[in-house]
């Protein structure tokens, strides 16, 4: 597939409230073209709710709810059942949060909408931060980036929210970045196509949150896959298999960039290399990393 | 038309499946379970058309309520004391978002400690959140409060979700004999839910986005105005509930034995049933005094309890505290009387987590204040 | 008993023995028989196997406004014998009121300190004549019903039987109603 | 478009919601349609839609709406895009 | 004593840090976000002596803040608008576990649609969950009533947490000089928690469990009588503040100009500050007009209100509405003032979601009151 | 270690509230015995908020706070940070919830007290359904389990909570079961010396919830594990191992007794043998345990 | 112990919280000393913490709190303990 | 400009310009000169790069008790003069009023329909000279700054100057300082 291939269709109208270069509307461009018509969009507290526009005016194309930070898989459970219940067919029920609505403070309404099965796609987008409400940490920053509530940069590395979701034995979980808008579109497409949850993470560079140039946006999501910072996967029938850049990683058929490159790119991590190398913390990256891919590798 | 004997909750429940309810979405807690176990019973016996979903949370159940109504399905689910609270936001965002929702809520005390018995400062709080309130006193009046609440709340010029109150264990344990009319009766009443405003693939709109300062006080005024217009449209509703069934539970007020008298007590809830008996009682001793039962708390009967204040001086008891202030229901019933009326108001608070009220107690509440006895204001179960 | 309109009545029995169940067959059957106003409640709280509960009925001709507990009742149901022994079964019972016991023993064999109309039956008896054991332990709540319109008049044995075949279909309601009117008879009054 | 007659936050599509965001641009992406491969890199990139994809799969910048981030010339591998500051900025 | 200018939430997060606050834990929310980035950054620099827990709700804020408080930890959090409805269970507990737990709260509109602007529904939501609720009119006031919370919730005889509300980005954002103590002389002011009871391995109680009806109501009554100490308190430490730093804000209300006039405007928050220029404004008109700034809703300043109209008649303006009521200052003045006098009392509503309302606004709503114009009730958002 | 070891200290004082033959206590009795007096538990709404007795009575001997349903692995982070402030040391905070309070509405506050790294034990006492409110379905309620809201027997398998806890990398995970107490005093004073977040899952097997006679409350505990219904594992520095009974399961030295013996006990799987046997779902079941134990495999 | 005078609900340990629960028996555990091989399974598994551990690990039953719910007889080994139904009942 | 008790003071610039830090830093640098009532404020909402953006500032003799927005401000300062383009900088301007323009014409190059007092200075060109550049991008709010005490008595460049000093400490402060200095040494005004 190329990008070519993916549909004229848009359902995001130019002239919006997000910042430039934001990601979010990448990513929902390639995600609606996927998605098409048939979509209801639920979504909570997060910087999409500001992209909006607002009332009385919106510049989305398809129908969406806008609910609390906390209950958007809750809420799309109610949208599930009252179509399944008035004869609405193939409409597709999508959540569209981020990364802190998913989590930290969702992780509950997700759950529970995986446990009883609630026929819907969830999308994290993960810009890794709390960008709405102006770049503090949530669960998904990763160990010593600096957000306004990590000024020294996080202590703790960031929850493995696949394995989460992996580990509620789901019929469908992918990984995907902005910078690889036909993997992302391919996946949503499959998605679609099965019954019951599924969930999908998209990887999405924040120009201010991680402190990069906003022309920068497509290239730093790149590199994050490339240095093996972000991994494409999917998982299907209780199994995992990889995609692209990151199956030739996992296969060993190429070397991961040096993860240095990835965080050199983004001041959020300039205090390990200012005033001077953190060796002990960036040891400590590489070998988190490198230990996901060991753990990859013996899942696979 | 048939009669069972059956608690208050299975009353409840019985009357979602009346009501042809599509969706319902809740959490169990004491004392409200029996609802939802009776709905799940229904379910899979096949005796319920709509979908039930098994929440995680009382958050999630009306988060899940929300999502449902939005799409057009007509929506139900029930609660008690700390699952209402906390559902606090999404009961909010519900009203803002002018859904016709329905919720059963079993009064019960707040904690800690844990009590799980009656008393009415769960839906006392959400007295702010712009939802309709009810309170019952009788397993009758649930049935048919539930299935009006339906009309009420998806009527075209309210639009508002609505909550049913009654007393944990009081009633929602206590078998009662209630009359049940016939499906189809009910579905003439009540029939498909009208939209106003669903999420339709044929005409994107978006809900609930960001509204800037200059527009944002015209949605609180039209919440405002459904309040308004509900209160005319209860009162259609009991008056046309009568018509069909023959039974009538008051409208906004029930006014038992008002005529000529005093005084009047106003109470709710199962004190409300409970107060009769003592009206009863001290009527045989030749007080002049009358109830004033409140079925509905929001909107405010204001209108209606200036009416009564004209002619008769007023005992409140309120089942609830708005610690720091008073019982809520008093503060109200002042509030609405002043620079109207100059009737003498006396309020007492009784029947705080679970402690039994009795008619004897009412009565004891009532002389006092008709004998010239009682000018303060306390909490009867401590001070009594 | 009966010439009062309202009749309040308390059950004591031991949690997993149906003694609600009990007060809510006796409300049903009251319903069948005209009395306009019926109500059965438990005591609210949690039911432990084996712990002393007690559960209510109210029957009146007319609709019943009460919500409160029941203090002072005109009846009083022991489900259990030993519950006797823990439990003040005969609190704010009135003078001159009833009270039904699941024993073997006599009316007579009891003196109690007010003056009491006295039924006794051996409901545990029955229910093992009968066959309705849960768990290997006697269920005695739809027996001693039958007991109750021996002392009550608001109350008829069929429509007792009636409820019981309600809420029982088939065999199992037939059993239990066999015993109901197999206690009514057997039941010893004494005034 | 029907509109709904209850007050509460329903909103409409809208292009430009936010009116032309075009003005928010600091530096200009001018394409060079000579260099340009058709490869649509910049038109799935863009965050604004603002890369338009003609019947042909040439594109096009609309000025209106683009807000100038550079993405578009980042991301052409031909560099068929440049990026040039406003004029009176 | 030093005068900084800084913003709200700046100055809130100064006052917690010189209050020696041993755990914070909050969650972001705009407008109060930067508190908790400005307590973060104190703690990465080593300037504060306490634990900021980072929690994923807001839900979870207040538990985390009950757990710290329960074994003696002063404890701090701060939220605003959703976060606060979403902590409404958890409010109760705090309150109901007598623990001395202090939030700012920056006032902020309810969703949807998301509006981020100030209105004060979100705390008078919380009206009935037995905190005592402070209003802020200026940055000072931000400073000086979180330190006084501290004192006043941690008094013996009250033991209760308090919120401290300010309007969101109006204060929040909003740069103001503010005069700062020294250290030891807040210590000094505020000396270490002293605790009433502890969760303590030496001396293992159990808090919070089963609690049956005939107990339940004392623990009611005993809040309602804290409230009732502090509505003493409160003034006691206005007067020692004033006495120590020379600042005085007004206790339960802060009365500007109210001597030997004809009416009484009552507002709380920013507007009670705006409400001031207004009232200069019509005194310079000749008007006789004073200011009542309601500094304090729980206790509620019955008394206090009482005495203002015995003398004036009040027109009363609410940031917020209780939907299907009005207003709830509306509402508790006319409620504490009902058989008490019969001043007139007027009401309006104004400036919800963050609509601004000016001096000139609120100098119109007075004047018509005071030329006879107004007799109704309204939101001056959408009617004005 | 033998029985005999466990320390004579009571904490929970008889005459309490629990049921005869209640799970709840005996848990308690032997995890107390292990944590011993500087311990301060947090407990959520759940049956042993009832088994506490009531006002003004306790029947524990550890300070005690209840707290919300939903509230406390925060409140419990609340605790830990507020000792730690005031400088008391070495006492064990500990979260004693059911599955309730675990798997559902506690989720979120759990997830997140592990990912800011709170030091503290969580306990989940696992009965599989909701005890204290009459017997509903929780997450950890077994697939075709009869409860009052699955009265035809649930649909979806139970969520699998030990995964879900070693996605978050904590430093140490077990699960145990009432009738293996020595195991269960090791896990708890192994926790004990662990900082950071430790969980412990305990099953609990419940007489009226489970439909069978009290005085096989820890029979039919005994015989979850030795069908392999239930593991007992140990997880730490990232590694998987399995105690007792499951050891020998997995090692092949033992094999699982048929999953039927323990079904046939407990009267909620009735609707899987009457009216008549119900080969697929007791098939779904066998293989569900199956692919569990081929994952272990894997794992170890 | 320490009283604390806040009136919230602060409750202090008590033996027999509930009374003495042993009211609550259908069935009564009945312990045979010569049988009993001191194994203290009964002592762990009892939920009540009615089976007294001796000094010398040897056992008693304390009937003021037996629930009776027959899993020491149940998980006995040796079968020292036998259920027998209360006399009264 | 100064006569008057209270001075209201409207920012114009794009997201991250820093206008809000502007209207503090002169806020700051008023109550230094004696003002004892100062204030600052942004537009309330969510900045995006390159969007116009407003903030505001207000001084006075008295404690400032206003907490309105500014609808007649005596003064407006432009960060960015092509904001001139997309935004009506002159909305609500109190005639006799002051503007400060961020660029290189000339106060004479200026025709508004309002009589004002006109400031202009080449904030842009003073912060490239300084070497005041974030990402490449000129920072423009502190020399800006500068220009004020030229039209406005009521703040002194040297309570400007320690106050930007005092919020970027060391050589960037100074720099920063040098910068305000330098724009108001070459402020042309027109009255
Ligand atoms: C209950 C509640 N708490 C907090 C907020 C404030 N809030 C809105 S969005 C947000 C952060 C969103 O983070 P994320 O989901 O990662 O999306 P992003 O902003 O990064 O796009 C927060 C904290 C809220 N709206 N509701
Ligand atoms: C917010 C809230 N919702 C519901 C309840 C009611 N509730 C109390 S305990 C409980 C179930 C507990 O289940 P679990 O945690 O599995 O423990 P178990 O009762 O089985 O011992 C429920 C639903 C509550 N107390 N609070
Ligand atoms: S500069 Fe950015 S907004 Fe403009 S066309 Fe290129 S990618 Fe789109
Ligand atoms: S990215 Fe470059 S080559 Fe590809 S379509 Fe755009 S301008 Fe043409
Ligand atoms: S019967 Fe039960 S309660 Fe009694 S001693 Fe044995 S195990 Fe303990
Ligand atoms: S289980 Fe049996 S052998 Fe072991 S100590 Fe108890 S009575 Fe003795």
């Amino acid at each position: 597939m190329a990008i070519k291939d993916l549909p004229k269709e848009e359902y995001v109208l130019p002239g919006s409230a997000a910042c430039p270069g934001c990601p979010a509307t990448i990513a929902l461009r390639t995600v609606l073209k996927a998605l098409g018509k048939r979509t209801i969009l639920v979504i909570p507290a997060w910087w999409t709710a500001v992209i909006q526009s607002w009332y009385p005016h919106t510049s989305f194309k398809v129908p969406i709810l806008n609910i609390a930070f906390e209950a958007a898989a809750a809420a799309a459970s109610g949208v599930s059942s009252g179509l399944k219940v008035l004869g609405e067919k193939d409409i597709n029920v999508v959540v569209w949060a981020g990364d802190g609505g998913t989590y930290d403070i969702g992780i509950q309404a997700l759950s529970g909408a995986l446990e009883r099965n609630t026929d819907f796609i969830y999308i994290c987008y993960n810009n890794q931060i709390y960008s709405n409400t102006g770049i503090q940490r949530s669960g998904a920053t990763p160990y010593a980036a600096w957000t306004t509530t990590t000024v020294g940069g996080k202590r703790e590395f960031n929850k493995d929210m696949g394995a989460i979701v992996m580990a509620h034995r789901i019929p469908y979980v992918a990984t995907a970045c902005i910078s690889y808008p036909e993997d992302l579109y391919k996946k949503v497409m499959k998605a679609k196509e099965i019954r019951g949850p599924k969930y999908i993470e998209i990887l999405t560079p924040c120009p201010p949150g991680w402190r990069f140039s906003m022309d920068k946006t497509v290239e730093v999501g790149r590199l994050a896959v490339e240095t093996g910072a972000w991994p494409l996967y999917e998982y299907e029938n209780g199994k995992m298999s990889f995609n692209g850049f990151s199956k030739l990683i996992l296969e060993g058929k190429v070397k991961r960039k040096p993860i240095e490159e990835w965080l050199k790119m983004q001041g959020r991590f300039r205090n390990l290399f200012k005033p001077k190398r953190d060796e002990e913390r960036i040891r400590r990256i590489e070998e988190f990393i490198e230990r996901m891919w060991e753990d990859f590798r013996s899942k696979v | 038309m048939r009669i069972v004997v059956d608690t208050g909750n299975h009353i409840a429940a019985k009357a979602v499946q009346m009501a042809r309810v599509d969706v319902v979405a809740a959490y169990p807690i004491t004392p409200q379970t029996t609802i939802v176990e009776r709905i799940a019973e229904y379910v899979e016996k096949g005796e319920f058309h709509g979908d039930y979903i098994c929440v995680e949370s009382e958050h999630s159940a009306m988060s899940a309520c929300i999502g449902a109504s939005a799409v057009g399905a007509r929506t139900f689910t029930a609660t008690s004391s700390h699952g209402l609270l906390l559902m606090h936001e999404m009961l909010h965002w519900a009203a803002l978002a002018r859904l016709p929702i329905v919720m059963a809520n079993v009064n019960r005390a707040i904690g800690p400690g844990w009590n799980i018995w009656s008393d009415q400062n769960d839906s006392i709080s959400q007295r702010d959140t712009g939802w309709i309130q009810f309170y019952c006193s009788s397993n009758q009046e649930i049935f048919d409060t539930i299935i009006q609440a339906f009309k009420l709340g998806e009527h075209e010029k309210v639009q508002l979700p609505v909550m049913v109150n009654y007393d944990g264990f009081i009633l929602s344990h206590t078998s009662l004999p209630v009359k049940i009319p016939e499906q189809e009766e009910i579905d003439e009443f009540l029939p498909k839910r009208k939209i106003k405003w669903k999420l339709d693939i044929n005409n994107p709109i978006t809900h609930g986005n960001i509204i800037m300062p200059n527009d944002y006080p015209k949605i609180r005024r039209a919440m405002q105005e459904a309040h308004e217009n509900a209160h005319g449209i209860i009162k259609e509703i009991s008056r046309e509930w009568e018509e069909r069934f023959g039974i009538y539970h008051g409208e906004l007020l029930e006014l038992y034995k008002c005529d000529d008298v005093d005084y009047v007590l106003l109470s709710m809830g199962a004190l409300g049933a409970e107060s009769k008996v003592a009206v009863d009682e001290m009527r045989k001793k030749g007080r002049k005094i009358g109830l004033a039962r409140v079925r509905v708390l929001r909107p405010f009967p204001k209108k209606e309890v200036i009416e009564l204040a004209r002619h008769s001086d007023l005992i409140v008891i309120d089942r609830n505290i708005s610690v720091g202030m008073e019982g809520a229901l008093f503060t109200e019933i002042k509030a609405s009387l002043y620079g109207e009326v100059d009737a003498k108001v006396y309020g007492y608070i009784a029947g705080l987590g679970g402690k039994d009220v009795t008619f004897k107690d009412i009565s004891k509440m009532c002389e006092r204040v008709m004998d010239g006895k009682y000018g303060g204001y306390m909490i009867f179960d401590v001070e009594g | 008993m009966g010439e009062r309109k309202l009749v309040e009545i308390r059950f004591h029995g031991r949690g997993g023995q149906g003694a609600v169940t009990a007060a809510n067959i006796l409300a049903g059957a009251a319903l069948r028989d005209g009395n306009k106003g019926v109500q059965a409640f438990p005591f609210f709280g949690a039911e432990r196997r084996g712990a002393p509960i007690r559960a209510f009925a109210r029957i009146s001709d007319e609709e019943i406004n009460l919500r409160s507990e029941i203090y002072n009742p005109d009846m009083v149901i022991v489900l259990d014998e030993s519950i006797m022994e823990i439990a003040n079964v005969l609190e704010g019972l009135k003078e001159g009121g009833a009270i039904v016991i699941n024993t073997t023993k006599s009316c007579s064999d009891y003196d109690f300190p007010k003056k009491l109309t006295v039924a006794t039956v051996d409901a545990t008896g029955i229910a093992i004549k009968n066959d309705l054991l849960v768990g290997g332990i006697p269920v005695v709540n739809t027996p001693i019903l039958g007991a109750i319109p021996k002392v009550l008049d608001k109350v008829t044995l069929e429509s007792i039987e009636e409820e019981i075949r309600e809420r029982w279909k088939g065999e199992l309601g037939e059993r239990n109603a066999r015993a109901a009117r197999e206690a009514y008879e057997k039941t010893e009054v004494m005034r | 478009m029907i509109k709904y007659d209850v007050v509460t936050t329903i909103s409409y599509p809208k292009k430009g919601a936010m009116g032309k965001t075009g003005g928010w641009r600091a530096f200009k992406p001018i394409l060079d349609k000579e260099k340009c491969v058709r490869c649509l890199r910049c038109w799935i990139f863009c965050p604004e839609g603002a890369i338009i994809r003609k019947e042909d799969d040439s594109v096009e910048i609309d000025y209106d709406y683009c807000k100038g981030c550079g993405i578009c010339a980042n991301e052409c591998r031909v560099k068929a895009i440049s990026m040039v500051r406003e004029e009176s900025k």
